[in-house]
């Protein structure tokens, strides 16, 4: 599974970045993080309840941040694995300045196993795609920000 | 051999019953549901099992933690691969061949899981629901690695590998050179090539698999009821495994809820349950869910051809080089190298080739072991040659009929020997064609075709002409021995036991065994009873599989009731005041030559020869047989099917206008189970032309684990057959019997392949790969118009 | 096979119904036919501490009309839809779109009202439910409030029904019997990969589309109908607006079909739902 | 954490304390002893538990016991009156409409309940209804004749 996205910001590219990769905004910008643990220099633990509607799982896993360039991109990296199964999945993001705000390019890759992927495949995708402009919605907000996803 | 032809012609019989179209014995406590599944079964005591099953297709298992699971109220216990495969041999594959390299095959995963739904580990609880919960509450942790899924790439240098310590995914090679290839290829006035691609498919037998195991703690024997085709093979198989001698070891199979070859094997869990049963000496059922079963019960088909035809311009085909590669999973299960090898040697159909030269490459991957699934090799054998020849009629603007017919052989040439070396016993290709193209009103359905396509629409016209191999087989080209045992016995009463080794899943055995052995001994079929199924009844058996229960069991049920006869002979003599040889036997009765005023039936024999005391010197008392049949040779069904059918142009759907089967199974015994043997095979063979594909995603994932997902026919799919028949005896075994489990399944692909790419063809389509889902088609034509 | 464990309450009134859900909050499921939540409780994607199961809420069954309008009870299954007389003459879409939801036995439990709560991505009701623009009155805490059927789905396997409140009846409009539906099924397993509903008002030269199974939620096909508004329904000019089913929507991809045949089947299915309606102008 | 259920099956009261999550097929199997109803999947697609619950034929795992409560409940085993088979059960029998017989007990519950409803079925209707039954070795054509069998039996 492969999305790829842009998403438009007001704030300029260097509050973007330093909020992308703090972990309480993180947190706070993933649906379903329950709690976070910082385990390294740029790694968490992580419990997360994700899913749509009635249909959520609980998932205990990784995040991880690396290739670090600020203020333009890095590469996130989660796994988790939980009773339905397991994901995996790894965002590269660049932020590129755009007017008086700055764009954001996501091209995610993600992987997921067992009962979600076996029963849920038609869903799979329209879920992570859900989440990933959830998780921009919010950061929008975290950032005291309206954000319009693009196309 | 035992039985010669001219016992054949005296086995005409009193009553008839054989050739009748009867319904069957069984039914009753089917039709009721009180018949007894294996998941019926209720063992004071007994324990509850479920597998831990791997998630990912390849990974290093790290760690497997169990606390969680264990301080569950009811539980008893949970094993993993360092708890029990020690303890255990390995999973045998009965078909190696030399050369190939495999990986030992543990019950449990060891350090690696090699496929989605490998078993990691086992828990045991009081309940099933418990032992479910206990399922969650298993941690293991994995390390993904890799996952092989394309048999064609594994092949390439820089593959990953699905067992990294053997070094290759190759898992063998299997060449067969048959006739001068070569020469047959000079010969020819053109060559054309065809890939050919036979999806992976799923089996789905209603019933899922399962197994109770009971330890008797005093007699050291266990006994097994399992959901099986082969209960016989496994009891062969099963001691070395779980380490007991094979006399301490009962196998039963109560009725079986469809196998179609998916039961046709030993699996892991078979012994892991007999094991646990030993080891906590309580009884232990498994019950396999669906998901369960799409994931870890074996898979068919899955093999992609290349294939060199050289043909002549007069339409004769020449000669067949084919490199096929057959994905086998992740470890070769009973029979799995057996089955693309029948495809090689099937190759040349119902054609008089000169030359083939088949090589066959099985490739492991990280996906379910393939194996004998319905039709096993001869299917993928049947659609390569049946789409060939429309090819050829193609390339060449022959008639479709005409290129058949022009490379049969004629019924005088029976039997047949092939370019791969077989002989075909007996048939008359020739005549099974004419019938169905009368049945098929085949002047009126070239009119409607001609019309159709005058109209803008997409209509086509199939047919497949096959041939297939079935009643295996002489013990030297089988793995485990070819023979089938049958056991006769006049009861004391006179009523009679007929006890057979070949077990049956749904075929009737205990309804067409019956009616042979009624008219073998001129007795009505109500004082017969079949039993089957159970070792300690049934001592010897090869069980049901290639189309082989009747031809092989039905002949060692007459063979034994030719050797009572032969005894009872002598004990009517005794009883008559004459000699053995002048007496005769008919209709149930035997007399002195020409002194039909008085005879004597079986009830009164069998009294004296149990009671014992007018029996002549040196006769034993009972009345009881037993015979092993072995074959001369395989036998060779055959038939035509001819299939029209409509393509919705905006959708890609394919209906099916008209559906005319006429199979040759030599000599019917119930001509009603044929036909619902033909219709059954027919519908699942539809499903693979149409809807049956097991997909799993690149990483390895099963995305068709479920009804939800995987398609197979349902009721309004299904059109109205026209069935008939052509009866060609076959002469390897008295009965005259060939088989026909399988006809319909390999008939039927191939005639609905060549009917919706005949329907296509004004497009310019010469060949699209099975199976023919709306979205396929529905893109075939699309890059068509797209091109022109 | 066997659900998790959980605690069941089976209320006698509505009322009582929504004293669970606000005592157990998000603990707990509402349990209607159960064919979209048991099967999800067996795999154990769907794990509810309680279960609240309204089956036996008498007053949430009934097919009737109420000033002017068919009010159709939530609990009402889909056969009580296939077989009503009164929807055959006064909303012939329904038992239509109900004929070809599952099977017989998915008919005699599954209820309409489930079927929408759950708003499965390909589920039938939603199509026509969209193209009926019927209202939904759900109930909760704070007593009853309508939704329109385009805010009721809101999302893929998301109703406007929140937690803690229940979706107590339909309210559609009477049609004539220029409906048609048109399902693509998906072979295995019954649902639908392009439903499409179609309601055609003769009088006023207007066509309600609403389409299921091509998206990750239902929806109204705009285009076609903004492309139909006050023209002739003559099979060209069906055939050109259907082309436009699919404007403007992600459609899902899955191993039964791609987005790219999704959405041509959405088109496919849009013409056949018209001219099936069409074909039924007196 | 058990709940109560009283649920008349084949004419018998049956009472007993049940986990909530225990299926109704399972309560017929495992408590009842009624063993003719199948399971042969875990989505509620292929129609082997049919069942009829207060006349209606429904999947049974896809139902929970408690669900039951209060209902009548024909199962299979109930079919047959003083030892005489149902007409759909001669049907199944005379036009050979079974081979493994696995989804045999579903297949015909859900053909008595639709006779029920259509007593002179078309074959085309015959299908349609038997369209939540999956059978994987008769290629139902004489499931679809036995039916029909039985619809011309119950009428004479």
């Amino acid at each position: 599974m492969k999305l790829s996205a842009t998403y438009a910001f007001q704030d300029p590219g260097e509050t973007l970045f330093a909020a992308l990769v703090d972990p309480a905004i993180l947190q706070k910008c993933i649906d379903g993080c329950e709690k976070m643990e910082k385990t390294g220099e740029d790694s968490y633990n992580a419990h997360l309840k994700i899913g749509v509607a009635g249909i959520k799982g609980s998932y205990v896993g990784k995040v991880r941040v690396d290739e670090k360039k600020p203020p333009e991109s890095f590469t996130l990296h989660v796994e988790g694995k939980g009773g339905p199964g397991w994901v995996k999945g790894k965002a590269k993001i660049q932020i590129l300045p755009k007017g008086e705000g700055s764009e954001l390019l996501c091209e995610s890759e993600g992987q997921v196993g067992g009962l979600i992927a076996q029963v849920g495949s038609r869903l799979v995708e329209a879920v992570g795609k859900k989440m990933q402009d959830e998780f921009f919605r919010k950061l929008g907000q975290q950032l005291r920000n309206t954000s319009v996803p693009g196309k | 051999m035992y039985l010669t032809e001219e016992l054949a012609a005296k086995g005409k019989v009193a009553r008839g019953y054989v050739g009748r179209a009867m319904k069957r014995v069984e039914d009753p406590r089917l039709i009721k549901g009180i018949a007894s599944y294996v998941d019926d079964l209720k063992i004071p005591g007994m324990l509850y099992a479920q597998f831990v099953r791997s998630p990912h297709a390849h990974a290093e298992i790290k760690s497997i933690l169990t606390d969680g699971a264990k301080v569950l109220p009811g539980l008893v216990g949970i094993f993993t691969g360092a708890d029990l495969n020690d303890k255990l041999g390995t999973i045998p594959c009965a078909s190696p061949i030399s050369g190939g390299r495999s990986p030992q095959h543990t019950v449990l995963a060891g350090k690696r899981v090699y496929f989605v739904g490998h078993p990691v580990a086992v828990v045991v609880a009081e309940t099933r629901a418990i032992a479910r919960d206990a399922v969650d509450l298993v941690d293991v942790d994995y390390e993904p690695l890799p996952a092989v899924m394309d048999p064609e790439k594994a092949l390439q240098e820089d593959s990953a590998l699905t067992h990294p310590e053997l070094g290759t995914n190759v898992a063998f090679i299997w060449k067969l050179p048959a006739g001068d290839v070569d020469a047959a290829f000079k010969e020819a006035d053109k060559v054309f090539k065809l890939r050919t691609v036979q999806p992976r498919v799923t089996p789905m037998a209603i019933e899922p698999r399962g197994c109770v195991a009971s330890w008797h703690a005093g007699e050291s024997s266990l006994t097994l009821w399992t959901s099986t085709q082969v209960p016989h093979l496994v009891r062969t198989l099963l001691p070395d495994l779980i380490r007991i001698p094979e006399n301490k070891l009962r196998i039963v199979t109560p009725e079986v809820g469809g196998g179609f070859g998916s039961k046709l094997n030993l699996y892991a869990e078979e012994v892991v349950i007999s094991h646990l049963a030993m080891r906590l000496e309580r009884p232990v059922k498994w019950i396999e869910g669906r998901r369960e079963n799409a994931a870890t019960t074996i898979h068919g088909r899955d093999q992609v051809a290349e294939s060199e035809i050289a043909i002549r311009n007069d339409g004769t085909v020449l000669a067949i080089r084919s490199k096929i590669i057959a994905d086998v999973g992740s470890y070769c299960q009973l029979l799995t190298p057996a089955i693309p090898t029948l495809t090689g040697l099937m190759l040349c159909g119902c054609y008089k080739l000169k030359a083939v030269l088949a090589e066959v490459t099985g490739v492991h991957t990280n996906k379910m072991s393939t194996d004998a699934y319905r039709g096993a090799g001869r299917p993928e054998a049947t659609y390569m040659i049946e789409r060939i020849m429309d090819l050829v009629a193609g390339e060449l603007g022959m008639d479709q009929v005409q290129v058949r017919l022009k490379n049969m052989p004629q019924p005088t040439e029976f039997p047949f020997n092939t370019a791969t070396g077989l002989t075909y016993d007996s048939g008359n290709y020739q005549a099974a064609l004419a019938k169905a193209q009368d049945l098929a009103e085949w002047p009126k359905l070239l009119q409607e075709r001609e019309t159709a396509r005058k109209e803008g629409r997409l209509f086509g016209i199939g047919l497949s002409t096959y041939v297939e191999i079935c009643a295996l087989g002489p013990s030297k080209i089988m793995a485990a021995g070819g023979w089938e045992w049958g056991c006769v016995r006049i009861e004391i009463s006179g009523k009679v036991t007929v006890i057979t080794g070949a077990t049956p899943h749904g075929q009737g055995q205990e309804t067409s065994f019956a009616q042979i052995a009624a008219d073998w001994l001129g007795i009505p079929m109500e004082d017969i009873v079949v039993l089957r199924g159970d070792t300690a009844t049934a001592h010897f058996g090869r069980d049901t599989y290639g189309s082989r229960a009747t031809a092989l069991g039905g002949t060692a049920i007459v063979m034994s009731i030719e050797k009572i006869i032969e005894k009872a002979k002598k004990l009517a003599a005794a009883l008559l005041n004459s000699k053995p040889e002048e007496i005769e036997f008919e209709n149930g009765k035997f007399f002195v030559k020409g002194k039909l005023e008085e005879t004597i039936e079986w009830g009164r024999l069998a009294s004296e020869a149990y009671i014992a005391k007018n029996l002549p010197p040196g006769l034993e008392p009972g009345l009881e047989a037993s015979s092993f049949f072995e074959p001369s040779n395989c036998t060779f069904p055959f038939g035509t099917h001819i299939v029209a059918v409509d393509v919705e142009r905006d959708t890609g759907h394919v209906n099916i206008l008209k559906y005319v089967a006429v199979d040759d199974c030599g000599k019917q015994v119930n001509p009603l189970l044929v036909e619902g043997q033909v219709q059954g095979g027919i519908t699942q063979s539809l499903g693979t032309a149409l809807m049956e594909r097991t997909v799993y995603d690149e990483s390895g994932q099963l995305l068709t684990g479920e009804f939800m997902d995987y398609a197979i026919p349902r009721a309004p799919d299904i059109p109205e057959y026209i069935l008939g028949s052509t009866e060609t005896p076959s002469p390897s075994n008295p009965l005259g019997v060939k088989g026909v489990g399988e006809a319909g399944t390999i008939g039927a692909t191939p005639a609905i392949a060549n009917a919706v790419i005949d329907a296509l063809s004004p497009l310019g389509i010469r060949h699209l790969d099975l199976p023919f889902t709306p979205e396929r088609v529905w893109r075939a034509m699309k890059e068509k118009e797209a091109r022109s | 096979m066997i659900p998790a464990m959980f605690d069941y309450v089976r209320p006698a009134t509505l009322e009582e119904a929504l004293g669970h859900l606000a005592k157990y909050g998000e603990d707990a499921k509402v349990l209607a036919g159960g064919h979209s939540l048991i099967p999800a409780m067996k795999l154990r994607l769907s794990q509810p501490k309680v279960v609240v199961d309204i089956g036996r809420i008498g007053d949430l069954r009934f097919i009737e009309e109420r000033d002017g309008k068919i009010a159709i009870g939530a609990m009402t299954t889909h056969y009580d839809i296939e077989s009503s007389d009164l929807l055959k003459r006064s909303c012939p879409l329904l038992p239509e779109v109900a004929d070809k939801i599952g099977d017989i036995q998915v008919r005699n439990k599954g209820t309409i009202g489930g079927s929408c709560v759950h708003a499965d991505p390909a589920g039938d009701w939603p199509a026509a439910m969209l193209a009926l623009d019927a209202e939904f009155e759900i109930t909760g805490p704070r007593g009853s409030r309508p939704v329109a059927a385009k805010d009721f789905f809101v999302d893929m396997l998301t109703s406007a029904v929140e937690p803690g409140e229940i979706l107590k009846l339909i309210r559609l409009p009477l049609t004539a019997k220029t409906v048609g539906y048109a399902k693509f099924t998906q072979k295995a397993s019954g649902f639908a990969i392009a439903g499409v509903a179609a309601v055609v008002d003769k009088a006023r030269k207007s066509v309600t589309i609403g389409v299921t199974g091509v998206a990750a939620k239902a929806y109204r096909a705009a285009g076609v109908e903004s492309a139909l508004s006050g023209s002739e329904l003559s099979t060209a000019n069906i055939g050109t607006a259907s082309q436009k089913a699919a404007d403007g929507v992600d459609p899902l991809s899955d191993i039964h079909a791609s987005a790219e045949f999704r959405a041509h089947l959405a088109c496919v299915q849009t013409r056949r739902a018209l001219e099936l309606a069409v074909s039924r102008l007196p | 954490m058990k709940t109560p259920v009283k649920i008349r099956v084949n004419g018998t009261l049956r009472e007993s304390e049940v986990e909530p999550r225990l299926l109704l097929v399972q309560f017929l199997r495992e408590v009842c002893g009624l063993t003719g109803t199948h399971i042969g999947c875990e989505t509620g697609v292929c129609g082997a538990c049919t069942i009829l619950v207060d006349g209606q034929a429904v999947k049974s795992c896809t139902m929970l016991a408690v669900q039951a409560d209060g209902s009548e409940v024909t199962t299979v085993e109930g079919l047959s009156r003083n030892g005489k088979l149902h007409p759909v059960q001669e049907g199944f029998w005379e036009c050979h409409g079974l081979q493994c017989g696995y989804c045999t007990p579903g297949m015909i519950m859900t053909a008595v309940h639709f006779l029920e409803r259509n007593a002179s079925p078309s074959r085309d209707e015959i299908r349609h209804a038997l369209y939540g039954n999956l059978c994987r070795c008769t290629g139902y054509s004489h499931i679809i004749d036995a039916v029909e069998h039985a619809a011309k039996k119950g009428k004479t």
